[in-house]
């Protein structure tokens, strides 16, 4: 049996995200917005998944419209319990976070955590090592209640790997078995999302391929490691967040 | 930022950091002020501009209407591609980051200590923060290099005895620009290695929260031309 | 191995284990007999091989003559691709491994003993000895498969109480084909499951290190027909 | 001052290895011959280091002619102090391996590695992870003196990052400032073992190319982890073993 016999393809983001349970875990991608899977997000606000636990570089963006699909419309729909990020709060005192609101009231939960120390616990998590030691974060807050330890004379903390049930990924190409290729700044926390997750939900930009048409040294995502991908529509029946943004103000 | 701050501009403080930068450095810009940095004209030297979402090589940002709908630097951005630039995710990226491979990087910060302790990720009263890649960059990178405006909104120092607010990491800061000048922290004061040209000493001791260390010889912020974009 | 032993042809063993892997199983083949796993027909199910030095979905070897310079599973055969195949690099391949996304693995095996520990990297009076990824995949893999001759050279049981070599990992074996059938590690003995065709109980009994649970049912080995190359 | 600027070609295998000190930590990558850096190996060989300890997969080839070069080569020459190896003694009792010999009667130390954590180590040197735990070798003598910790009720080995002085690679294809790319199963160590390294060394296969030849999405090891780059000749001036081992017996 062939991989080209089984196809992962999804005919609907609403059929991707159906089975979500309350309490998930869940990473999602993206860096500023590009490789952020926003149709996946749509979705899964609109299937009504609660007490979610959500891993991302940020919780939203600021200053966005009502209807962006981002953790900051999941917040908003009373879907998350805890996040884990590196941006929790805004970064300068004119912006609006759409999350900021809910954590200062003390309905979500946040774990702020350092960019660096973030990708390498979703990496440990793919790669079945369950702690490791980083020099990020010593002799700050972040540090309190954390093991130190030294080696060679410096200080390192100790850093616990970050598995997660579900990740919601965003790439440009990919075929039929889902092998994946991210173009440019799009890749960030895709890959290692999608290796340190049960299940991955993959939402992809262009017209999929069939399998064999991905050079296997050009693949930044092998197929295995992805469960579910569906084709993002032209706008506006598809998000396309990155490209919305342009041109830029 | 209240009006227009005296002294150095933005960018002239982007530009006697960028000075600093020694041919074959690979530097890292944070969010916002320090992005200035990669407007300087290097001439002979090569510099090569990382960002933390995995870009190795950026150039200058895109001309507006050619942007780039996949590439931005960590600042969102829309910067290009130089010749020879390579991409990696995430993981890799901060690799190299807390690997020592990144020779500099130029951060904000709300305040920066006498001994060289920083603090950029958390506002007086906030919950929660944004730390994003800095706390990674402040210890992997060999030099950390900071440019602020020389005091608060309410005319307070940011060069102080010790931070106020939470630290992004202890001793670490080795240069930092501000529209007043250019300092070194040296224990427990700053040394004023270099003034902006329009400001009196007097200011700058009045406006900073620990004494200085003044060379005999004080000179002016050195400046350079920079690129045109 | 000397001469032909007697019961199942080393092929015929690989192809019992190959029965047992699941459609959409991630499999990693040890160098040697193992790699015989791969000649089986799986029909409709769809099984992916993985090798340690990352390739991801490979296939039959390459025809003579036809061999791609730059590709080899971990026994260093010229295979070829599948379609959907992707390469990562040694990191990534032992990720892969180490995190549980390999459903079986298949390896040979000096002694394997009823408490499911095995030893296959250092021989008698060896000094160091080949690891390879085999304690890698015996930890990582989901199920541990080992495949060998029922005795040494010198007709010693290599199904024993406990390993006499160093171990390769404690506790890890869930089934082992040999000549003279399948076995499953069973705490202080063997479970004999299925016999090979021409081969007496006493046989079997008589060359195994720890006594034998027979089942009153006991079969013959299954063995199905397996492609042709 | 554009990349372009700075190429790193350097004309000869002699030329790219004559600064290697007595006492250097090298990674040579390779597996199963491919991606073996064999035309280095030679020049190193000939270039005479000493006190060398070598990081690899294995320690040179089984039943190999005596011209090979590769760890067994440098053996012979006195060259080699330790190695850190996945295979340190042949794996069939019919095989001949250059390096048993000297292993054996006690003048080279060898460091027994199991292979996913000979990468895993490389991996964290390259990243600034000084220790990490791992699953594998719990409860086997290479355990021994190690520090076992437990995570969720499974017991994990304490493992050290391992930070070499060079590495020496091969890749298939590059442009002069370094970027490369390797094809299909030769790709195996040398990512990893060129960022674990403060200088490396590649061998190339194809002709090098101008810089921005290389799709940025496409490039396995960027450019900046690159120090010195050398063309592998045509044979029989070139080595190229896994093209010589062809066809298979």
């Amino acid at each position: 049996m062939a991989m080209a016999g089984r196809s992962k393809v999804v005919a609907s983001f609403d059929e991707a995200v159906r089975d979500i349970p309350d309490g998930a875990t869940i990473a999602f991608a993206g860096f500023a917005d590009i490789g952020m899977p926003a149709n996946l997000i749509r979705a899964l606000a609109k299937q009504g998944a609660k007490d979610l636990i959500c891993v991302s570089n940020r919780t939203g963006g600021a200053d966005v419209p009502p209807e962006t699909a981002d953790i900051g419309l999941l917040t908003e729909r009373g879907q998350v319990r805890k996040v884990i990020c590196a941006f929790t709060a805004p970064t300068r005192r004119s912006q609006k976070l759409r999350f900021a609101k809910y954590h200062e009231a003390g309905l979500v939960e946040a774990e702020i955590c350092p960019q660096g120390t973030l990708a390498e616990r979703l990496r440990a998590a793919g790669a079945g090592i369950p702690a490791f030691y980083t020099p990020t974060a010593v002799g700050t807050e972040l540090a309190e209640g954390k093991e130190i330890r030294e080696f060679d004379g410096r200080k390192y903390l100790l850093e616990y790997a970050l598995p997660v049930d579900y990740a919601f990924i965003r790439a440009y190409r990919a075929d039929t078995f889902g092998n994946l290729q991210y173009r440019r700044s799009q890749r960030n926390f895709n890959p290692i999302m999608a290796m340190a997750a049960k299940t991955v939900l993959a939402e992809v930009e262009e017209e999929i391929l069939p399998v064999g048409a991905i050079d296997p040294d050009q693949i930044h995502t092998p197929g295995v490691f992805v469960h579910r991908i569906v084709k993002v529509p032209p706008a506006p029946d598809g998000l396309w967040p990155h490209i919305d943004r342009l041109p830029r103000k | 930022m209240s009006a227009e701050p005296r002294g150095l501009t933005r960018q002239q403080m982007c530009d006697r950091l960028a000075m600093e930068f020694e041919d074959g450095w690979i530097v890292n810009l944070g969010v916002g002020i320090p992005t200035l940095c990669s407007n300087y004209d290097f001439g002979d030297r090569l510099v090569i501009f990382h960002s933390e979402n995995g870009v190795i090589g950026y150039g200058p940002l895109a001309p507006r209407g050619q942007e780039d709908a996949h590439l931005t630097n960590a600042g969102a951005q829309h910067v290009t591609l130089n010749l020879g630039a390579a991409i990696v995710h995430h993981a890799d990226a901060f690799a190299m980051i807390r690997g020592g491979r990144i020779d500099a990087t130029v951060l904000g910060a709300y305040e920066v200590a006498a001994n060289g302790d920083f603090a950029n990720w958390r506002m007086l009263g906030q919950k929660g923060g944004g730390i994003g890649g800095a706390m990674d960059l402040a210890v992997g990178a060999k030099h950390v290099f900071i440019v602020m405006e020389h005091t608060t909104r309410d005319n307070q120092p940011r060069l102080v005895q010790s931070c106020a607010l939470p630290l992004t990491a202890p001793g670490v800061v080795t240069l930092v620009a501000t529209n007043y000048g250019l300092f070194e922290p040296k224990g427990d004061r700053f040394l004023l290695r270099e003034i902006a040209p329009d400001i009196e000493l007097a200011e700058v001791s009045k406006t900073t929260g620990t004494e200085l260390i003044v060379p005999p010889d004080l000179r002016p912020v050195r400046l350079r031309s920079r690129q045109q974009r």
